[in-house]
Parts: C-alpha cells; sequence; structure tokens
C-alpha cells in the first residue's frame, strides 16, 4: 500500500493511508481522471461507490470515488472537493461503465452535473421539482409536513369521509 | 322424452364432474400442504373459493372475452356427457375417443380466443404457452391412442372398457405397459401440473391466461380446470385401468392417477416450454411409438 | 330465502375465502412468507397470495409507501374488483411511523385509501397478521368491512388527496425558487 | 398522472411491446420494477425503475443522534439487517477510537453468521419460488423460523434487532442459549440433504439453472458484483478473509469457490457457504471468551464522534456492505452513505445481463444474483 502512496504523493497529489487495508487520495477536480487511470491501471479494478458529501460551511461538494484492489486487498478513496455554485463535473464513465448510475444518483440527490454523461433523468424520486433532498438547505421534516402533514381541516372544498364506527 | 332423460342426466354428470373436480383440486391442496409441512385448507376450500368468486363483481373486457370463455366451457361440458364413467354411460353407442378429445381441444381455444382479447401480454404469452404444450403432449398421446386403437380394434370408449373386463390381467395397463406411462407422463402436461405448468408461471408471467380474468371469469376458469381435470383423469381409466363397475370406484381410480399426478406436481419445478415440449416428444413419444410396433407387429 | 339471509351467505363464503395480492409494498413483506409457509400457513384460512389485482381480494399494505409506491398501489386498489379490503401494517401506515419526518414516504395511508385494519407494530409479527385475518373475516362474515363503499362514495375526497400528492406542479417548499436551472 | 401506455418501439415497430416485471409481480424480490421491452419471447431491452422503497435514510441519519440511528440503520436490508448494524457501529467505534471488548465480537460473529444462514435459506425459497419448486420456499422459511426464534431469545426482537451498540452488544447472552444455538446447528445440518435432494441435485433445476446469466470472472470485477455472485464467478475475495474485521482471523473456515460463473454456481455457491457459516458457528460456541460484553459509552444525548470519515464494510450474504460515516465532531452524524450491494447488479449490470434474455430466466437471474431492492433504493 505503501507503495501507492508514495507515487501518488510524487505525482503532487496529497495521499495517506487511513487503516490497514484503506488509503485516500485528495486530488483536485481536473485530476480525478488522472488519478483513477492510474490506480485502474496498476489494479484498482473494482469500482465500489461513488458518494458526496454537501460541505455547506465551506461552499463545496466533496465527491468520493472508492476503487478496491483484489490482488492486493487495499481500497483507495479518492476525494475531490468542487464549488457549491452550479457544480458540475466531468463523467467517468469511460473508467467504469458503473458510475452512469452512481453520477445519474447524485445528480438527482445533489444536482450536480456529470459532462458527458448521456442520461441524468430522474431515478429514484418521481416527479420532483424541490431542491435536491440530500442537499444540508433542504429541510425534509417541513417538506412532509406540508406535503403528507394530515390537516382536519384540509377536505379540498369536499366533504371529508364520516368514520364509520365498528362494534 | 328419453331426450329430457337424457338432458337431466347430461345436467347430472355435469354437475358431478364439476364437485368431483373441485374436491379433488380441494384434497390435492390439502396433500401438497402437508408434503410442505403445512396443515393445509380443509379439502371443501374449493366450494367457498368458486362461491365467492362468482358472487363478486367482475370486469369484462370485450365481447370475445365473454364469449371464449363460455364456448371453452361448455366444449368441455360437452366432452363430459360422452365419458362412460362406470354404470353411468349416457350415450352408450356413442363414445367416441376422437370426439371428446376434439371438444377439449375446443376448450382450449375457446379460453386462447378469450383471453387474447384482453390485451394483456402476459395473458397472450401464456395461450401461446398453452397451445404449445398442448402440441408437445397431444402427439405422445396420439400415438397412444392409436395403439389402443389396433389393440382393441375399436373406437369408442364403452367398447375398449368392456374389452378391458374381466380382472386386472385383462386391463391395459398390464397389457400396453409402454403406452400407459407415455399416456401418464402425457396426462401430467394436460393437468398443467408441474413440470408442465408453463401456462400459468406465476413467477414468470403472473398467472399467464388468468392475468385479466376476476371475479366471475376466475370462477369459470377454475371450473373449467375442475372438469378438465376430471375428463383426462376419466380417460386415462377408461383407456387404462378398466373402466369401472360403478361410479364410485371409478372416481376412486381417478383420484389414484390423480395422487400420482400431485406426488409429481409437490417435488419438481417447471421446464422452460421448449425443454418441456422436447421432452415430450423424446420419452412419452417414443415408448408410445414402441408400444405401437409392439401391438402392430 | 329472502334478501338478507341470501347477503349473510355470501358474507360467509366471501369471509372463508380471502386472496391477497402478492405485492410487497415496504420492509413488512417479510414477516409474509413465514405467514405464507409452513410456521403459520394462512391457506388454513383459505387465505392464498395472487399474482395480480384482478383477481385479489385483499391489498396488503406492507408498511411505509413512498410516493412512487402509493402511485402504483391506487392504481391496483382501482383494478381490484369489489368488494376489497385493505390492510395496513405497522405503524408507518398510520403515521408514517420511523420515517415521519421523510420527504419520500407518506404519513397516513387512510388519507388516500380507505383502509379496514390496521396493525399495529414494526414490524407486526406474525401472530399480529394472523389475528388481523381472523378479524377482517369476522368483519366480513358480519357484513360491516365496507371501506371499498366509502372510497367510491367519497371518491372526490381521496382523489383530491391522491392528485395533491401526485400531481404537484411547482415546488413544495417556497425555497427551491432558487434551485439553479443547469441542476 | 397517467398510467405509462403499452407504447411500441418507435425503431420496431411490429415486434416491440413493453413488459413489466414488477412492482406488482410475484418474480420480483421486493418493491422493485423492471420495464423490458420484449421481442417475442426475447428481453431486447431493460430499464430498471427503482425507488419505489426510497426513504431517504442517509437524510433522515442526518437529523438523529448517533445512537438514535441504531434503530434506523436495520431498516435498510430487511432479510439481513444485522450487517448494516454492526458496519455502522464499526464506523463509529473506528472514528471514536472504541475498542470492542473479545467477547462482544465474538457475539457480533455469531450474530453476523446466524443472519447469513437466514438469509440464505431465504435464498433457497428464491429458487423454489422463481422455478415452481414450491416445496422449497415451504421448508427454508420454516426452518429460517427456528433461527428467528434464537434471535428473539437473545435480542429481543424477529427481524429487527437493534442489538448493536458502539462498543458492544445491548444485553449478553442468556443462559442456555449456547447449546439452544448448538441444537439448532445439528438440526440445520440434518436437514441440508434434503435440501440437496430437493434442489441441488434435481435435474430440472439444474439445467435451468446452469442455462441463466453466465457471468465470467472479469465481467464481474469490472462491474462491481460481490459477495457469493463475486465468488461464483471463480474470484476468490471474501472480506472475511483478506481484510478481517471482528475476530474472523482468528476462527478457521474456508471459502468456496464454485466458479463456473452461472446461476446454478451461484446458488451453490450460497449453498456450500451456509456449511461454512455452521463451522464458523460451532467454533465460536467452543472458543467464545469471558468478559464484558460492552464498554460504557457517554451519555447517548452527549455522545460525540470525533471528527472524520471512514468507509467500514462487512461481507454480508449478498457481497460487500459498506457505510462511509462522515462526522464534524457534533452529536448527530454529518453525512452517512450506504453502499448496498445489489446496487451494481441491480441498477447497471442488470441491462446487459438480460439482453437476450427469455421472460421465464428473468426472475431466475433475479433471484439468483440475490437482488435485494431496499439495499439501493435507500
Amino acid at each position: 500500500m505503501l507503495k501507492y502512496v508514495k507515487t501518488l504523493n510524487s505525482m503532487g497529489l496529497k495521499a495517506r493511508p487511513l487503516g490497514d487495508w484503506e488509503f485516500e487520495v485528495l486530488t483536485p477536480k481536473e485530476r480525478v481522471a488522472e488519478t483513477l487511470s492510474y490506480l485502474k491501471g496498476s489494479g484498482f479494478e473494482t469500482f465500489i461507490h461513488l458518494m458526496c458529501v454537501d460541505w455547506i460551511d465551506d461552499g463545496e461538494f466533496e465527491l468520493v470515488y472508492n476503487v478496491e484492489s483484489y490482488g492486493e486487498a487495499i481500497q483507495a478513496l479518492v476525494k475531490t472537493r468542487i464549488p457549491r455554485e452550479k457544480p458540475s463535473m466531468m463523467t467517468m464513465m469511460n473508467l467504469w461503465g458503473l458510475c452512469q448510475v452512481y453520477e445519474r444518483e447524485i445528480h438527482e440527490f445533489f444536482g450536480i452535473k456529470f459532462e458527458g454523461n448521456p442520461n441524468l433523468e430522474q431515478f429514484f424520486l418521481e416527479n420532483w421539482m424541490d431542491l435536491p433532498p440530500l442537499r444540508k438547505d433542504f429541510d425534509t421534516k417541513e417538506f412532509s409536513e406540508e406535503l403528507f402533514g394530515f390537516k382536519e381541516d384540509e377536505s379540498h372544498g369536499i366533504k371529508a369521509p364520516e368514520r364509520i364506527e365498528y362494534k | 322424452m328419453t331426450i329430457l332423460l337424457k338432458l337431466i342426466q347430461g345436467i347430472g354428470v355435469g354437475a358431478l364432474s364439476i364437485a368431483v373436480g373441485l374436491l379433488f383440486i380441494g384434497i390435492g391442496r390439502k396433500i401438497t400442504a402437508r408434503i410442505q409441512r403445512r396443515y393445509g385448507p380443509p379439502p371443501i376450500q374449493n366450494f367457498f373459493d368458486i362461491f365467492k368468486l362468482l358472487s363478486k363483481r367482475s370486469i369484462s373486457h370485450g365481447f370475445a372475452f365473454d364469449l371464449g370463455l363460455i364456448a371453452g366451457f361448455s366444449a368441455l361440458l360437452a366432452a363430459v356427457v360422452f365419458l362412460p364413467m362406470g354404470q353411468i354411460n349416457i350415450f352408450p353407442h356413442n363414445s367416441s375417443l376422437i370426439m371428446i378429445i376434439y371438444l377439449m381441444t375446443m376448450a382450449y381455444l375457446g379460453m386462447a380466443m378469450g383471453v387474447s382479447s384482453s390485451g394483456n401480454p402476459n395473458a397472450t404469452i401464456g395461450i401461446a404457452r398453452a397451445l404449445t404444450m398442448m402440441m408437445g403432449y397431444e402427439v405422445p398421446f396420439a400415438a397412444v391412442i392409436f395403439s389402443v386403437y389396433i389393440f382393441s380394434r375399436t373406437g369408442s370408449l364403452a367398447n375398449i372398457v368392456a374389452a378391458q373386463s374381466g380382472g386386472f390381467l385383462n386391463w391395459n395397463l398390464v397389457r400396453l405397459p409402454f403406452g400407459f406411462v407415455a399416456a401418464e407422463i402425457a396426462l401430467q402436461g394436460m393437468l398443467g401440473e408441474k413440470p408442465f405448468d408453463m401456462t400459468i408461471a406465476p413467477s414468470e408471467i403472473a398467472s399467464g391466461p388468468m392475468v385479466e380474468m376476476g371475479g366471475k371469469y376466475l370462477g369459470f376458469g377454475m371450473l373449467q380446470h375442475s372438469i378438465g381435470l376430471f375428463i383426462e383423469t376419466g380417460i386415462m381409466v377408461d383407456l387404462f385401468l378398466g373402466g369401472a363397475s360403478n361410479i364410485w370406484i371409478f372416481i376412486a381410480k381417478q383420484f389414484v392417477l390423480y395422487f400420482a399426478a400431485l406426488m409429481i406436481n409437490a417435488i419438481m419445478p417447471r421446464f422452460r416450454i421448449e425443454e418441456g415440449v422436447s421432452f415430450m416428444w423424446k420419452f412419452p413419444l417414443l415408448l408410445g411409438v414402441v408400444q405401437a410396433l409392439i401391438v402392430v407387429l | 330465502m329472502s334478501q338478507s339471509q341470501w347477503s349473510e351467505l355470501v358474507n360467509y363464503f366471501r369471509g372463508r375465502s380471502m386472496w391477497m395480492l402478492h405485492y410487497c409494498t415496504g420492509c413488512g413483506a417479510i414477516e409474509l412468507p413465514p405467514v405464507m409457509t409452513s410456521r403459520w400457513d394462512m391457506e388454513r384460512f383459505g387465505i392464498i397470495p395472487m399474482a395480480t389485482p384482478r383477481q385479489a381480494d385483499i391489498l396488503l399494505i406492507t408498511g411505509y409507501l413512498s410516493i412512487k409506491t402509493l402511485k402504483r398501489v391506487v392504481y391496483t386498489y382501482d383494478q381490484m374488483s369489489t368488494p376489497k379490503w385493505v390492510l395496513g401494517f405497522g405503524s408507518c401506515t398510520i403515521n408514517g411511523g420511523i420515517y415521519w419526518d421523510s420527504y419520500n414516504v407518506i404519513d397516513r395511508l387512510d388519507k388516500y385509501i380507505p383502509v379496514d385494519i390496521y396493525i399495529a407494530g414494526c414490524m407486526p409479527r406474525p401472530e399480529a397478521i394472523m389475528d388481523s385475518f381472523i378479524k377482517l373475516r369476522e368483519m366480513v362474515q358480519k357484513g360491516e368491512a365496507k371501506g371499498y363503499e366509502k372510497y367510491t362514495k367519497n371518491y372526490e375526497w381521496y382523489k383530491a388527496n391522491q392528485d395533491h400528492v401526485f400531481g404537484r406542479s411547482e415546488p413544495v417548499l417556497r425555497k427551491a425558487e432558487e434551485v439553479t436551472k443547469s441542476a | 398522472m397517467e398510467l405509462r401506455p403499452l407504447n411500441v418501439s418507435s425503431t420496431n415497430k411490429r415486434k416491440r411491446y413493453e413488459l413489466f416485471i414488477g412492482p406488482n409481480h410475484p418474480g420480483i424480490s421486493g418493491n422493485f420494477s423492471y420495464v423490458l421491452e420484449m421481442e417475442g419471447h426475447k428481453v431486447a431491452d431493460v430499464t430498471p425503475d427503482p425507488g419505489l422503497l426510497h426513504r431517504g435514510f442517509e437524510k433522515l441519519m442526518e437529523r438523529r443522534l448517533w445512537t438514535q440511528n441504531l434503530a434506523l440503520v436495520p431498516r435498510i436490508c430487511v432479510p439481513e439487517p444485522d450487517v448494516n448494524e454492526v458496519a455502522y457501529c464499526m464506523a463509529i467505534e473506528h472514528l471514536a477510537g472504541i475498542e470492542v471488548p473479545k467477547h462482544a465480537q465474538y457475539i457480533r460473529v455469531m450474530v453476523l453468521e446466524l443472519a447469513r444462514i437466514a438469509s440464505f435459506l431465504f435464498g433457497f425459497g428464491g429458487v423454489g419460488g422463481t422455478t415452481g419448486l414450491y416445496t422449497a420456499p415451504n421448508w427454508a422459511i420454516g426452518d429460517r423460523d427456528y433461527i428467528l426464534d434464537l434471535f428473539e431469545w437473545l435480542t429481543g426482537g424477529r427481524v429487527y434487532h437493534i442489538y448493536q451498540y458502539p462498543g458492544g452488544v445491548k444485553n449478553d447472552i442468556p443462559d442456555g442459549w449456547l447449546e439452544k444455538l448448538s441444537d439448532l446447528l445439528d438440526y440445520l445440518e440434518s436437514r441440508l440433504p434434503e435440501y440437496d435432494n430437493l434442489i441441488f441435485r434435481n435435474p430440472i433445476i439444474r439445467d435451468r439453472l446452469k442455462k441463466v446469466g453466465y457471468l465470467s470472472a472479469e465481467d464481474a470485477i469490472e462491474n462491481g458484483i460481490t459477495g457469493p455472485n463475486l465468488r461464483a464467478s471463480g474470484v476468490n475475495w471474501d472480506i472475511r478473509k483478506t481484510q478481517p474485521y471482528l475476530v474472523y482471523d482468528e476462527l478457521d473456515f474456508e471459502v468456496p469457490i464454485t466458479g463456473n460463473g452461472d446461476s446454478y454456481a451461484r446458488a451453490l455457491q450460497r449453498r456450500l457457504e451456509l456449511e461454512e457459516s455452521i463451522k464458523i458457528l460451532r467454533q465460536c460456541i467452543d472458543q467464545i471468551p469471558d468478559g464484558p460484553y460492552k464498554v460504557k459509552i457517554p451519555n447517548p444525548f452527549e455522545f460525540r464522534v470525533p471528527a472524520g470519515s471512514y468507509y467500514s464494510k462487512v461481507e454480508s450474504s449478498r457481497g460487500e456492505f459498506g457505510y462511509y460515516v462522515v462526522s464534524n465532531g457534533d452529536v448527530k452524524p454529518y453525512r452517512v452513505y450506504i453502499r448496498g450491494p445489489s446496487y451494481s447488479s441491480g441498477l447497471y449490470y442488470a441491462k446487459k445481463a438480460m439482453n437476450g434474455m427469455r421472460i421465464e430466466d428473468v426472475p431466475v437471474w433475479i433471484h439468483m444474483m440475490d437482488i435485494c431492492p431496499p439495499d439501493f433504493d435507500r
């Protein structure tokens, strides 16, 4: 594992081991593709996941690519930060086709646009018009109360059904 | 006067076949449940089901849908009248096997017509499978019938039964053993029991032809199934188990055949459709042809 | 036989043969296989799973309903032929349960379709499910389970509630105007 | 609010039609839907339609305390909830630097392995259910219930146990539980030959399953397939062996590799792993040391996990179940991401695998890949 950390550091990226079988690489947005293709070339062939953290106070999204090498039993977390305003990122579909689904999900839940991804339609949600729900400034409780809350007087001008009393 | 009598007898036979068929299926459910380490429903559960289904409000999918189901149901009712069962034989001089089989095919085609007009792709696939499977089991069964014809030198079921009288050793089961095995496998296909139940495979095509049938339509579908069960096992009893001297022995023999089918049903998964047909065209057909050759030579 | 005697007879048979729809809407469905199979065996009471809504009498809402599922459930309910009954499974159908503040899970089921019996618990034990089936049978045989009639009678109200959830044409929260068009 | 019409594809107007496998279909596992574009009996195109079980867990967890979330996480994967609790607790323990006592680690291993067996038995039911062998689900789910009984005794819950806690487990093993467990293992072992005869030696099942869904080792690695499905394709990879967590490095077990890559290999893989799980449980019963079953953590309302992030993973019966936990030092998690094992197979690989498949093989493929919708819908 240390050799990868050393090589990545020599490439000018910040890498450090996290545990017995895990290390992280911090890269700028432009160098993600380069880092990932280096890792893929050196045995990290399985794409485990892509996730996103909304650092609202820093005004940034953090994207975490997780790849794994079965040969050496090491996992690499490639982290990058992109600005929160008009967020966009290039797609990694040419490295792993699997990224298509993950990017579509992140587009839906965080609103990050992935350039080059052909299909970023709604996936898990239907008819969603609010803020992307996993952003920190989206208030799920307020949304739930607004949409699903039971209000006795909410009858749409129609008489509400009477309760059937069971003996 | 005789016509009236025959009519009453015919209605009685139809009712009997429905009742026996439903009871068989009910007992079958109980037996299957016991194999599966369950308690199982009461044997008369199917009567509850039928009553409930016929009392439900139901949705038609057009004229062809209704007509097809009614045509299928009435074709089966017509077929059961010609079946000699023990001492009950309404048309003793006219119980042609060919006619019964023809009427049963009519039933399938009627159902195909009705169901395909519902427009559900699952139903269409299901009915396509049913017709394909019919082609599968009719071929070995035809070979068997051919050998029985040659052997007994008659086409009438009543005469075939008469030819087998005089004890166990005269039964076609003993005289035509290969033919019996072939017919038994074909029967499994006719009854739609596993491994040949691709027609209504719920996990594949959501119960196939029945997918758009609800309420009364499903009720008629179940009735059709129970009459079909009665006729198919009945033909087998007449062909191979020497008929019966009275109706109770006849029903008992039918149940033995149904029981064997159930046992296979409980421990078998289902074939894919092309596997099922090619299976039918291999062993049962081979056995049927061998039997026919033995009889002819 | 008089009218009431006839309907009593019909109700008796309906109670003895209730077919449920084989549709797992939520995590409560994990307790259905034990109920169906050898340990509890609901076929004893004439309850069997059916493949399509046309054939079914009972609709089991096994747990939470996301907006997407609610839409399918409403279609399914409309496709079933009367008489039909709805069982609400677990706390999620009563008040949203553990997902009370989730943005995608409805809080109260009987706002959208009429519910005949609620089963409490997260998730309800198989015994509770069996008990609810027996209770439903009693209600059906006494002619008390009339949720479907309530639905027909108050269809406008239910429809308005359903449309409130499905037919959104603008964001629910005001803040959403800030959504970047590029996203 | 309109139903999607059964539309005719513009490219091939004569032959294609749409068919829905799910959400209301006996062939699908859970509440999930594949929209198949069919050409005759063959699948021409597949569109997965997830989100029917989407509850927004990741959002809800940000709103709840670290320990409150323990009640939420098991609901993510219903057939095998314990992996969620363990993975989540392991992430917290790593971030907070909590050392878990050996006794508790053994209990965790036992809970995980029991849950794995339960999940495999459920999978046997899937084999039977999709191919029409209804005796198999009846037997297997009946036997699974004995395991649930043991769980109920140990944790108080049949399905959702909410038993793990950061730094250990909620309560110690009750008296007599280990003996009962030992009896249960004997019983399960005595049942295995019957399952073999019913399911795995059945010629029709064997023929049918062998024709479905061949997956080569390279494709499995490329498409992020993990767990038993990966091993069935011949890749020797089990997190319990290669990156051991808890006390798996002290236990002696083998990882069977079937390696044929078809659906039958995947079913058989689970059957063989079930035997290994029984072996692990036997060793746990013998080796479990005395000691405390948990370390005390501070007041849950004031329990702050130091800032940082960690990806913890557990080998579940479906594959790698991972929790990526981010903390900013608050009483609530800042972000939790859940990596479900079915994500890659169910949402991405399905498109490739089902192309050209016949309609009767689609449910077989779904169940043999053990696609569990709640773990990607979250």
